[in-house]
């Protein structure tokens, strides 16, 4: 059995490779197989804000994630440079930001890039979804 | 009557591109145009017959185009070099477009007051 | 060292060609996938449910069809990924 | 003197679109000619969020359309389903899709997709940024 | 009627250029201003801004240099756009 | 010690890829890694020397490259066909990277445990 983590850079709003990397996790998990952390990154970042809203015959990839990482155990976890541009904030760094509100949902947090290169490193597979 | 056409190019699902242009189409139907839709490239692949991206959880809006004529969209035209070029045959497709050549595509986008591609 | 290159972009395969060594092999994914009627190299795979989300058939593809669970197989029977974006 | 109208569907974040729409608009401006209308279409709606946090050494896109459409009078229109996916909301939307928060920047107006074939009827000039 | 083509995408010029017609113009503008050693049409405009930003001279240039400004004459000039996507 | 390469393929501005991959190099930097940044294909244009990205609004990132040794990224390769291929020369750009084939490169890539890319 292996561990993996997975690099996702893919936007949830206008790609595939969210889905992509959820259907990829969802099959490791199932042969048994350890999933230490899911880094996002770019515009996969997207991806945690809790006001992501899709038509209520889509899948919610927000809410998908959260549903597993609970399941599962495992992190999810989003670059917070990428995060701040691109309008993904929880309540903290709001706050170090004067900005009004935030969005993040609590499935995820938010921490620096470190994160990937110890995931990385602490993996047997990083796998990249773009 | 103003003229608009939508020009399909991309293929679907990998994007948002094609659903969201054609939801641009039908909501300009509404209004009292002259609408045409041209598929050119890897724009073909949305009028692919058996589409089912809802083994990605993606709804499949492929049928929407075989409505456009209800809506009043009836100009629907198909590069034949794109198709050719892909392996692909006319019978793989929804039966909604005219097989059309790039000469004749390049007059209709040159006739249209306006041009929308995303 | 042996590598899985994934691909998700058709307009990429030319460039992610030239970076594979022969013993590399290549797992089409995503809109890659409309790549199914090209000549293959010895080790290719493709992605089924992206293939059959688009329309085409398993059989209409000249490269060899794996589902989710192949697809983490290939990640450990090679010794690193390459997505090529 | 023309008056135009401006369709973005260009991503804040991983394109330069939005910025050549934003000088296209001063430009024109300063020529005397009007705007009516700017659209947000597609990933161009992730512009309107009031939580996008450029680094401090960057355009804040956001702020430079609001700044620019309060001065010279002429709307910011996102699209309503475009909007909800990609999670930007107002109030109102929150409230009817039952989403905790909302991130719409005040100078910004949730609408349909009406208002962009309004928009194109109405204008000499419709050019798309995408 | 006469259109100003506008790429944004130096990948997308030969399709673009295929759907353009005798007497059309193209504006090259962000990435595609990378083009700005190819050959040129009669009519073929690029923006200057987006040149000089990228690192290149507006001489190294075989397309005529506009401005912001001059890009919406252009947009005047001609009875429509289209931004080819 | 683990061997890492990333590369750059893609033009800068016209997206954010490649001022996000070099913070990948950087952040790498700090673990004790042998790392290589390999420039193909667009990503040449990433080492242009006279770039002016201010008058967009933007942070110019390429003097970072020239700064890569200091983080301990000492080598820095250049696939030389895709430099002709458009047009361009070395004295055009930063005198950071080494020119090589696409073989060497190819083998590089090879013999790396982690391969990014965005």
């Amino acid at each position: 059995m292996a561990t993996f983590s997975l690099l996702v850079t893919a936007s949830p709003h206008s790609s595939q490779g969210q889905y992509s990397a959820l259907e990829f996790t969802k099959a490791l998990l199932q042969q048994g197989h350890t999933l230490k952390r899911i880094f996002f990154y770019g515009d996969g970042v997207l991806v945690a804000s809790r006001l992501n809203c899709p038509p209520s015959d889509e899948i919610n990839l927000t809410k998908s994630w959260a549903k597993l990482a609970i399941e599962h155990d495992f992190e999810l976890t989003v670059c917070v440079t990428a995060a701040l541009k691109r309008g993904i904030t929880n309540a903290a760094e709001a706050d170090r930001n004067a900005l009004t509100g935030d969005n993040l949902d609590p499935a995820y947090e938010i921490s620096g890039l470190g994160q990937l290169t110890e995931a990385m490193l602490e993996s047997d597979r990083l796998i990249t979804f773009g | 009557m103003k003229r608009l056409s939508v020009i399909f190019n991309k293929a679907p699902y990998g994007s948002q591109a094609g659903r969201e242009l054609l939801d641009i189409a039908l909501m300009a139907a509404a209004f009292d145009m002259d609408i045409s839709a041209i598929f050119i490239g890897n724009g073909v692949y949305q009028l692919l017959d058996k589409q089912q991206p809802d083994i990605l959880q993606l709804k499949n809006h492929s049928p929407t185009f075989k409505a456009l004529e209800l809506y009043g969209i009836e100009t629907i035209l198909l590069e034949q070099e794109a198709l050719a070029h892909r392996n692909m045959t006319e019978p793989q497709l929804l039966d909604v477009a005219e097989l059309t050549d790039n000469a004749t595509i390049q007059r209709h986008i040159q006739q249209s007051d306006f041009v929308f591609m995303l | 060292m042996k590598s899985l290159y994934i691909l998700n972009n058709p307009a990429n395969l030319e460039q992610c060609l030239s970076a594979m060594a022969p013993d590399d092999a290549l797992l089409l994914i995503e809109d890659a996938v409309l790549l199914c009627h090209q000549h293959t190299l010895h080790n290719s795979y493709i992605l089924e449910e992206d293939l059959i989300a688009r329309g085409f058939a398993t059989k209409q593809s000249h490269w060899q069809a794996v589902d989710y669970p192949q697809f983490v197989q290939l990640t450990l029977q090679y010794d690193k990924t390459v997505t090529w974006l």
